[in-house]
């Protein structure tokens, strides 16, 4: 396979963003099918020309860009990258065809935005120059934001809002960082800029150990918290919950399907790798962080009355796993959690559209008015619950590969965070099992009653989005050898940059002053707290009152 | 009685003005020119003075035209010659009675200045003598570099010769500069015909707030 | 006055030349927009046509007081640029409200000659005559439509505010000719670089002369605290007007600070960076902070145009620093900000064709509904300014703020904080600026209206101000060259 | 008084501080106006000092005053044309009732 | 085609039954149980071909399906290649013959008791997957792979115990049956890794040999080489699995309640067979346990620990169901005790006895719910003997056996459990063991005599209706007496304790110990726990003699209280007299019906604390986490309206502000200036 097939993969989406823009508002929908199936046939062409098991990156494409600053279009692809682009394609179709019914106004920007969504998300994984990683980075940015705040719910505004700017905070740190990074490397080189944004020369001239640690510890804070806020992770993570219940059904699915990828992605190709020393120095922060938000999230799931809101605290406790596995730096781990990412991806996506397949009739999500769905939508109910056990784990289907890989790996270093981690297993399943409970089983709710009408099971192009999902999910389980072979090499890779790569002494004084820092915070937010009429709490809308009221 | 008091209040100007020139002139040893510069230096400021506090505009204006010629004053002893004539020219003869002109256009019946001062005038007093105490310590504190101890003779032939030659283009961007001046300043006068539309605008309330959308957004 | 001096002058001359042209086109055909606007157009692409030619070799004119190179070249042809899209979206305000054209293009013009002056400045008195060309006009323009109440507030609130800082400026000249014995630029520095190598004393007339300067030149980029100006004069002026004001006196000040600061001061700039340092610190985060709050959108822009001042003095900074690569982000962003600024504005003023219309936050209701092209184009501006790629804001950002770091790498600590503290600023601006966009897609309008439909030239500007802010920045290269080569000139 | 360089320059401080005030405490416009011409001359006055003390500067100061001096008339031709217009909106010469935009 | 060959499909036929059943059982209605029924028939016959292979030869089978987790390592640390592939030893033979019987007959016993409910089909496919994950637990070669059936066995049986969904009861059950089964499978996952921490594999067969001490394996190492994972920690983690799916103390509290699901599925997974995975594990992990004998003695103690508890509380339930789930426990207690003693084989005995009659058992108490219409509390039965005979004398012969009376098959293990506990050291254990002897023997006949003795006490609306099973369900209870008559005597024989008795060598082997031992003696060995010579006249004729009476007192106990009615027999029940007993001891009473309080224990433990923990996470994360994030949006709005102040609007106070700015300004440069 010869040619730009990544570029094409990438820009496939736009010429059909750009045709649907001039064609009449009735072709948007099949329009925007076809070029989404058609980039996933490309992305699959791809996977099938791509070779598992070499080293370093295939099918890349070269071109310079900015030479000045030695800025070039640079792609290339590994294994890593390949499961989340093809993850990305799959889901992205299943996207636009799951919105075909619930998105009846402005269809032609829908879809729009929809396939430069798929532009922005593939070039992230594509992108082998920082700089053109960036841009990517943030082109996702925007469609996501205008899909939330136009097709979201009746608090949009707020949450679309809040997740661009606590998303930018994060990415233009993280811009500071790429250039930091990039006059590193020029001034290491005599002045010249070739080669400073470009990924492997980056990656290469890390392994020299050419960053200094201060260089290190600054930028790969920056990268790291531009990521953490994209995974989430605690305690960046309220974006999330907000953007979910708002968006419509498949802005939450390639929300938590890719969207969180991103940061994933980002950890693993850029933080860990070319600031290793610093990796190392943060990595017990950061395992500490992610065993609280593998068990937080799930607690705080378990609470939440509305399903959208559970599922995507649930993403909060899965995704916890993705960071451990990167941050134990352990090969197990580290596959798993790649594939912990995909799986999530296959999983949550699949609970997204099930939550918004009874919003779609019901128009409602509150767990406490539901009940005896199982009785109403047999089928609907059998494969909610096939996903919601594929999401807790359930060996035979992918989730638990992901998860126990990681778990695995994380005990094989570190005993212990292993066994706080393990506990999820329990509360993971409390929080499914109890809304499932409450949400499928017993008799008919009296409002789910009073809609009897409209709550037919699901129809065949509901089924027809849910099925790859499903297959690949059993298959996933079946077969992880698929995905982990792919894996091998990145994994190496990764490892093989924090391998002698040690930890920086921080002065202690520093690590209390930012204890201090946090504690005094929180402690101011506990003081400013007033006590409220509203016990609720739900969004209240402390950025944008006059639009959250409205 | 009032004639009383502006007499008095005349002498008392005049006094103010010319009491340090005649110690200076006393003091200095019967220097005819530092008196005079004291004299003028005193007329400059105690006409600025008055233009700033004058109640009445008017007065105001003519105390304008009085420190301009005390200016003018200066200059001619600076040995500015052409300076000075400039200044009686332009600024007396062109600025000043623009300025009176305006202030006939300006005034209403009721509308006079009231209160000659902002609230903030205090505020005024203390700014404009810590800028001169500002300025005055560092003019005292500078060693000027390429000072000379006499006054330079002054050269208007040389100053013609200048204006054309090194300052030429200067001088032709100021000539722009003026009737680009011109230009916008007749369109801005001049008063539009009646049934010109102004639709953006509907006649306030003196004093009011115009637009109440433009406060802030959530109070 | 040679002949080459003429040569060297042409554009400038020019352009002055054209302002007559307008003059005497009205005079002959009153009233006649297209003979007007025809005029003007060609007449600029002319003045354009001269500036690119004269620029391919530099030189000085009248002594030294007129110097042409590679800076001056490319600042010209960003004013030409402002200038030019400024009679592109301008007819579609002025004509419904009954105002002229000649006299605007006119004024307009002369404007330009200033500014094209100002850039082209070897000598401080014509340095100083050149702004008050440049500014002048710009009192005029703000109180343009004569008959509207917030114009001419805003006309008198700039006029009064920009004459007292005017007086500040000279009397700060007035002091650095005191202490350095010439008016040429060039000797001034040579003069200040014998201060700076510690073979004379700083002096405080010195001391006073630069500071009173750098009020002055502040309050014309509107660096907080002298920016109180902006926001009443932006908001109060015709829509064009403050479309043309946010970018063109603007652009001007700034080369006003490079031909002073950058040129004659350049010996000091450690000194001045200190100050450069501190204002871009305030003008940014007050510039977007107070953004936050404002429901009319000129006003709201007027705020983040102050902020923009904040991120290119963070150039500035990074330039005294000793980064040659801050003077070109500086360069950049101008352009960039020319461009995509214009752009934002040029919406404002195609909505308000119809008169009576605000430019408040409701205005812009449904906009994506009722006008999508529209509601496109501003959210690309409004992106672009936010800084989010592949926008030309978002590359002139990075490009200053890559100036920062590397002087903040090179040990110079205060430009890390100031890259910090410009991203952290430009993420709060992100909330304004879709504020906006969720006005234009989020919301229903609050009154259903009809279509309006606008001239050619709208959408010619609109368009070539798009292409420009896609243009620089996905493909950032054409115009590096150009930056770098004017930044050349002077560093 | 005598006849140097920092006489004058302490003169023309002094005017450019009554200037000052006056712009800052006066509410009329005109008497603003009028108050930055104290200024512009302050300004004049230290420009003509130069000229006669500091060599470099010998007679360029008065070729640079009478720029000024252009300058300000310029300047001061704008200004009364803008106060005219907007006393023709507002019918008060008072420049702290001109508040309609704020905050 | 070989044996080999043929394992594949033990597994492999049960999930195209549910596959199959699944997709299209809704469309097939009443017929839909041909397709799993023959599916576990067929499975049954090639495991009856594979048993024997085994059982015959004296070589296990390996089967090695794919490579399922090939998760290399990097840079010298190891991989992790996780084979999905079967393995048969003798021990799998044996828990495949309990499987695949057990599971066959409640397979064709389902098809009469669940004849009229609407989930027919769905029922079935639910089945076969629990067969499915049943025989992969069986079969796993694997640590990992045991943990898949593991899981799925859990899932199978939330399933199932959750099958009448609209029932909240059920499915608040069947969540409960999950979640504590998590709980241990969490340490089961633990033990897990910590096993491949120690012995870099994950194959049960080699990494037990790695772990074990080096006197239970040739080659094992459990001993004196320190392991980054202490042998007893494992043993721990691994034990914590088996005690979630075998519902030992304190995990025991899901088992009655899955007592929900439909009879057949109690009987097939909550006495038959899942339950027993822990004991199935527990033996198979032997040498690792070996290695760790004061985790034995653990094991041991909560083995009967539970027994006791169990059987305290089986005296006073009245649900038929629960009554039996709480002699499930017990008995499983015993098993456990016995795995804790050493006495491996007896426990793996007992497990297979238990299977048989404890099915037999639940079976039979699905046809009584059946025959009084879904009635489920024996204060509510009574008098049944006459009108469902076949059912009464199953159940019966159930009951005997569980009690211990000889010859029946519960006397042969249980005997031999107790009577190894004593022998091995273990007094303590054998003490407790006879008083749960006694205790099972009674509440055993409690339940008998409630059920089908004494006067009717059936609602009089039913009492017409009531009819015996047809005999596609009774046919199953009789071919499940049949081994709870015999099996025990075939097990044993020719060894003790009949063996001897008849005239056989002292030292001779049952054919179950001919099977097992080979397994065990390692791990016995090391333990020294060796098993002498069977002495019928000296201690042995005394354990024996001991666990016969006691039985017997139990017997006659609950025969005295609850009436008789064999045959000519006839006894009176004497309500009077059972609550003057329950009034003598009232705590113990209570405690007893209140099942030590164990649920509500729980309840407040789990579900209101840890209510309140989830509630106050949530609110910490509104109003801290997020309010932080949203006060820093707020504060930043504030300072803008407030910096917003500074435009008043007034050209005056503008110009002092930058008057005042160029005084600053000014100063500054002043401080520049000095500074050179």
């Amino acid at each position: 396979m010869t040619g730009p097939i990544l570029s094409l993969v990438i820009f496939l989406p736009l010429i059909g963003a750009v045709v649907i823009a001039f064609a009449p508002t009735r072709w948007a929908r099949n329009l925007a099918l076809a070029t989404a199936l058609a980039t996933w046939v490309v992305s699959l062409v791809l996977a099938a020309g791509f070779q598992a098991g070499v080293a370093g990156f295939q099918f890349k494409e070269e071109l310079s860009w900015i030479p000045l600053f030695g800025i070039e279009y640079k792609l290339g692809v590994d294994g890593l990258s390949l499961a989340l682009v093809v993850l990305t394609t799959t889901l992205t179709w299943i996207s636009i065809l799951a919105s075909f019914k619930p998105i009846q106004v402005r269809i032609k920007e829908y879809m729009v935005s929809f396939l430069i969504l798929e532009v922005g998300m593939t070039g992230v994984f594509l992108a082998l120059d920082t700089f053109l990683f960036y841009i990517f980075w943030e082109v996702v940015l925007v469609p996501m934001y205008l899909i939330i705040g136009i097709w979201g719910g009746s608090n949009r505004i707020y949450a679309t809002i809040k997740f661009v700017l606590y998303t930018l905070v994060g990415s233009l740190l993280m811009l500071v960082a790429i250039l930091a990074t990039a006059f590193t490397y020029q001034a290491a080189h005599g002045g010249a800029w070739t080669g400073a944004f470009d990924f492997e020369a980056l990656r290469q001239f890390a392994g020299t150990g050419g960053f200094s640690d201060m260089l290190q510890l600054l930028a790969f804070a920056a990268f790291f918290l531009a990521f953490a806020i994209k995974v989430p992770m605690f305690p960046f993570h309220t974006w999330l919950p907000d953007a979910h219940v708002e968006a419509p059904t498949a802005g939450s699915v390639i929300l938590a399907g890719i969207l969180l990828k991103l940061g994933g992605y980002g950890l693993i190709r850029f933080a860990v790798t070319l600031y290793p020393n610093a990796a190392m120095t943060y990595a017990p922060l950061i395992i500490v962080l992610s065993l609280i938000a593998i068990i937080y999230g799930a607690w705080v799931a378990t609470v939440q009355p509305d399903l959208k809101k559970l599922v995507a605290y649930s993403s909060v406790s899965h995704m916890g796993f993705v960071t451990l596995g990167v941050f134990v730096f352990q090969p197990q781990a580290l596959e798993g959690a790649i594939l912990q990412m995909v799986n999530h991806g296959l999983i949550t996506g699949a609970l997204f559209l099930l939550v918004g397949v009874i919003y779609e009739r019901t128009h409602d999500r509150t767990i406490a008015k539901m009940g005896g769905v199982a009785a109403l939508m047999p089928i609907y109910a059998s494969i909610f619950g096939f996903f919601l056990f594929a999401s807790a784990g359930l060996p035979g289907l992918s989730g638990f590969v992901g998860e126990f890989l990681t778990l695995f790996g994380t005990f094989q270093v570190n005993p212990w965070a292993a066994g706080v981690a393990a506990f999820v297993m329990i509360f993971g399943a409390v929080y499914l099992l109890w809304m499932f409970q409450r949400f499928a089983f017993g008799e008919p709710s009296a409002f789910l009653a009073g809609l009897r009408d409209h709550l037919h099971d699901l129809t065949p192009a509901e089924v027809l989005t849910l099925a790859p999902l499903g297959a690949m999910t059993v298959a996933f389980g079946f077969f992880p050898g698929i995905l982990l072979n792919l894996f091998q090499e990145p994994v190496a890779d990764t490892l093989g940059a924090v391998r002698g790569a040690h930890a920086i002494p921080i002065d202690p004084a520093i690590v209390a002053l930012g204890v201090g820092f946090v504690v005094a915070v929180i402690v101011v937010r506990f003081l400013s707290l007033r006590p409220r009429a509203d016990a609720s709490g739900t969004a209240s809308g402390a950025i944008v009152p006059a639009e959250g009221a409205r | 009685m009032r004639a009383w008091l502006y007499l008095i209040a005349f002498a008392i100007g005049v006094g103010i003005v010319m009491t340090p020139a005649i110690l200076v002139f006393i003091l200095e040893g019967g220097n005819v020119d530092d008196a005079l510069l004291t004299a003028f230096a005193a007329l400059m400021l105690l006409a600025g003075i008055a233009v700033v506090t004058m109640k009445d505009i008017i007065r105001c204006g003519l105390a304008m035209i009085v420190c301009f010629i005390a200016l003018a004053g200066i200059y001619v002893q600076l040995g500015a010659p052409l300076v000075a004539a400039a200044q009686v020219i332009v600024y007396i003869g062109a600025i000043s009675v623009l300025v009176l002109f305006a202030i006939m256009l300006t005034q209403t019946k009721s509308g006079s200045s009231q209160l000659t001062f902002q609230t903030q005038a205090g505020w005024a007093g203390v700014a404009a003598i810590v800028l001169f105490i500002l300025i005055g310590v560092a003019v005292g504190g500078t060693a000027w570099p390429t000072l000379v101890s006499q006054r330079l003779p002054a050269a208007t032939h040389d100053l013609a010769t200048k204006l054309f030659s090194d300052y030429v283009l200067p001088f032709e961007v100021v000539s722009v500069l003026l009737l680009a001046a011109v230009i916008g300043g007749v369109f801005l006068a001049k008063q539009e015909a009646p049934q010109a539309p102004t639709l953006d605008w509907q006649e306030p309330e003196p004093g009011t707030r115009l637009d109440s959308s433009l406060g802030d957004a959530n109070g | 006055m040679t002949l080459d001096d003429l040569r060297t002058i042409a554009p400038f001359a020019l352009a002055v030349v054209l302002a007559m042209a307008i003059l005497l086109v009205d005079l002959i055909r009153p009233g006649n927009r297209n003979a007007v606007l025809a005029t003007a157009l060609i007449g600029l692409a002319i003045v354009a046509a001269a500036t690119v030619i004269v620029g391919q070799t530099p030189g000085t004119a009248f002594g030294r007081a007129y110097t042409a190179d590679a800076l001056t070249t490319f600042l010209d042809l960003v004013f030409i640029g402002i200038v030019a899209f400024t009679l592109l979206f301008a007819p579609d305000y002025l004509e419904p409200r009954g105002l002229p054209l000649a006299e605007f293009s006119i004024v307009l013009v002369f404007a330009m000659t200033g500014a094209m002056l100002i850039s082209a400045a070897g000598d401080l008195l014509v340095l100083f005559i050149a702004l008050e060309l440049m500014v002048l006009p710009g009192y005029l323009l703000a109180g343009y439509h004569k008959t509207d109440g917030y114009s001419t507030e805003g006309a008198i609130k700039y006029f009064l505010l920009g004459s007292f800082s005017s007086a500040i400026f000279l009397f700060g000249l007035a002091f650095v000719w005191g202490m350095t014995g010439t008016t040429n630029i060039a000797d001034i520095a040579s003069s200040l670089g014998l201060v700076a190598s510690g073979g004379a004393p700083f002096q405080p007339g010195l001391a006073i002369g630069l500071a009173f300067m750098t009020t002055g030149v502040a309050f014309k980029i509107a660096a907080v605290p002298f920016h109180y100006w902006t926001p009443d004069a932006y908001q109060g002026s015709p829509t064009p007007v403050t479309g043309y004001l946010s970018v063109g006196p603007k652009v001007g000040a700034f080369a006003l600070i490079l031909r002073l600061f950058v040129v004659a001061l350049y010996p000091l700039r450690e000194d001045w960076m200190v100050v450069v340092v501190v204002l871009a610190l305030l003008t940014m985060t007050l510039g977007n902070l107070v953004a936050l709050t404002q429901t009319n959108v000129k006003r709201m822009l007027a705020y983040s145009s102050i902020a923009h001042t904040g991120y290119m003095l963070v150039g500035l900074a990074a330039y005294a620093a000793g980064r040659e690569e801050g003077l070109q982000g500086l360069l950049y962003y101008g352009a960039a900000y020319s461009a995509m600024n214009l752009g934002a504005f040029a919406v404002i003023a195609a909505l308000q064709k119809r008169a009576g219309v605000t430019s408040n936050l409701e205005t812009f209701a449904g906009l994506g509904r009722r006008e999508p092209w529209l509601g496109i184009l501003m959210t690309l501006f409004l992106l672009s300014l936010t800084g989010i790629p592949p926008t030309a804001g978002f590359f002139a950002k990075a490009y200053v703020i890559l100036a920062a770091v590397q002087a903040a790498q090179a040990g110079n600590a205060a430009l890390g904080v100031l890259a910090v503290v410009a991203v952290l600023n430009a993420a709060a601006a992100a909330f304004y600026y879709l504020r906006v966009v969720v006005y234009m897609f989020m919301r229903e309008p609050q009154s259903e209206q009809p279509a309006l439909r606008h001239g050619r030239l709208m959408w010619t500007g609109l368009a070539a101000a798009s292409i420009l802010t896609i243009l620089f920045g996905i493909a950032p290269g054409a115009l590096l060259d150009v930056v770098i080569q004017a930044a050349r000139a002077i560093a | 008084m005598a006849d140097t360089l920092n006489t004058y320059l302490t003169l023309s401080a002094a005017l450019f501080a009554i200037g000052t005030f006056g712009f800052l405490a006066r509410r009329n416009a005109i008497s603003m106006l009028m108050s930055i011409e104290l200024m512009l001359n302050a300004v004049n006055l230290a420009i003509v000092a130069f000229g006669a003390f500091i060599p470099g500067l010998q007679d360029r100061g008065a070729v640079i005053a009478l720029m000024v001096m252009a300058v300000a008339a310029a300047e001061a031709t704008v200004g009364l044309a803008i106060v005219i217009a907007i006393y023709r909106n507002r019918k008060t010469p008072l420049v702290d009732e001109y508040d309609a935009m704020r905050r | 085609m070989t044996v080999e060959g043929l394992v594949p499909f033990i597994v492999a036929l049960p999930l195209a039954g549910f596959v199959i059943t699944a997709a299209i059982g809704k469309r097939l209605g009443k017929r839909s149980h041909w397709i799993p029924v023959g599916a576990i028939a067929l499975t049954w016959l090639i495991a009856m071909l594979v048993v024997s292979t085994v059982l015959q030869g004296d070589q296990s089978i390996s089967v090695t399906l794919w490579q399922w987790i090939p998760a290399h390592g990097v840079g010298g640390s190891p991989d992790l290649i996780v084979t999905a592939g079967f393995f048969v030893d003798h021990l799998t033979a044996v828990l495949l013959i309990v499987v695949t019987t057990i599971g066959l007959l409640v397979h064709v016993y389902s098809i009469g008791y669940m004849a009229h409910d609407a989930g027919y089909w769905r029922f079935f496919a639910y089945l076969n997957l629990f067969m499915v994950s049943m025989l992969i637990l069986v079969l796993a070669d694997s640590w990992l792979v045991l943990f898949v059936a593991w899981e799925l066995v859990g899932l199978s049986s939330y399933l199932l115990v959750g099958f009448w969904y609209r029932k909240r009861s059920a499915s608040l059950a069947a969540k409960k049956a999950f979640l504590v089964n998590r709980v241990g499978d969490v340490g089961f996952a633990l033990g897990i890794m910590a096993i491949f921490l120690d012995t870099h594999t994950l194959n049960i067969r080699d990494s037990l040999g790695l772990l074990a001490g080096p006197g239970v394996l040739p080659g094992g190492l459990g001993g004196p080489i320190p392991f980054p994972i202490p042998v007893a920690i494992v043993a721990l983690l691994i034990f914590a699995g088996a005690v979630g799916k075998s519902a030992q103390f304190p995990l025991h509290v899901w088992l009655p309640d899955a007592m929900e699901g439909p009879t057949p599925v109690s009987a097939l997974i909550h006495a038959a067979t899942m339950v027993n995975a822990g004991v199935y594990m527990v033996a198979r992990a032997n040498p690792l346990f070996a290695a760790a004998p004061q985790v034995m003695t653990f094991v041991a103690a909560i083995g009967i620990f539970t027994a006791i508890l169990a059987a305290s509380i089986a005296m006073t339930q009245t649900d038929i169901k629960r009554v039996l789930a709480y002699s499930t426990l017990s008995q499983l207690g015993y098993m456990f005790a016995s795995l804790g003693v050493g006495a491996y084989t007896a426990a793996i005995f007992h497990l297979m006895t238990h299977g048989f009659f404890k099915g037999l058992l639940f079976l039979g108490s699905g046809s009584v719910i059946h025959a009084v219409h879904e009635e489920q509390d024996m204060r509510k039965m009574g008098g049944l003997r006459k009108k469902i005979p076949q059912t009464y004398w199953t159940m019966l012969i159930g009951a005997i056996a569980i009690s211990g009376i000889p010859p029946l098959a519960g006397f042969f293990s249980k005997d031999e459990i107790l009577g190894d506990a004593f022998k091995n050291g273990f007094a303590w254990v054998w003490a407790i063991g006879i008083v749960v002897a006694v205790l099972t023997a009674f509440y055993m006949f409690r339940l008998i005599g409630l059920t089908f003795w004494g006067e009717s006490r059936v609602d009089k609306a039913v009492e017409p209706k009531i009819h015996e099973s047809p005999p596609v369900m009774t046919i199953p209870l009789w071919l499940l007496a049949i081994p709870s008559v015999v099996l025990g005597l075939v097990l044993s024989w020719p060894g003790p304790p009949l063996g001897p008795l008849l005239g056989q060598p002292a030292d001779a082997k049952g054919l179950l110990a001919t099977w097992l031992s080979p397994m065990f003696e390692g791990a016995q060995q090391a333990l020294g726990r060796t098993e002498a010579a069977f002495q019928i006249g000296g201690i042995d004729g005394a354990l024996l003699g001991a666990s016969v009476a006691v039985a017997v007192i139990g017997v006659l106990a609950a025969w005295r209280l609850f009436g008789v009615e064999l045959g000519p027999i006839r006894g009176r029940q004497h309500p009077a007299q059972v609550q003057a007993l329950t009034a003598r001891v009232p705590f113990l009473y209570r405690a007893s019906l209140n099942k030590w309080w164990f649920d509500d224990l729980n309840n407040v433990l789990f579900v209101v604390i840890g209510g309140w923990v989830a509630t106050a996470a949530a609110w910490f994360d509104r109003n801290i986490v997020d309010g932080i994030v949203n006060g820093i949006g707020a504060v930043t709005r504030r300072s803008g309206s407030g910096l917003a102040r500074v435009q008043t609007g007034r050209v005056q106070n503008y110009a002092l502000g930058i008057a005042l700015g160029l005084l600053v300004m000014a100063g500054s440069y002043f401080v520049i200036a000095g500074g050179h």
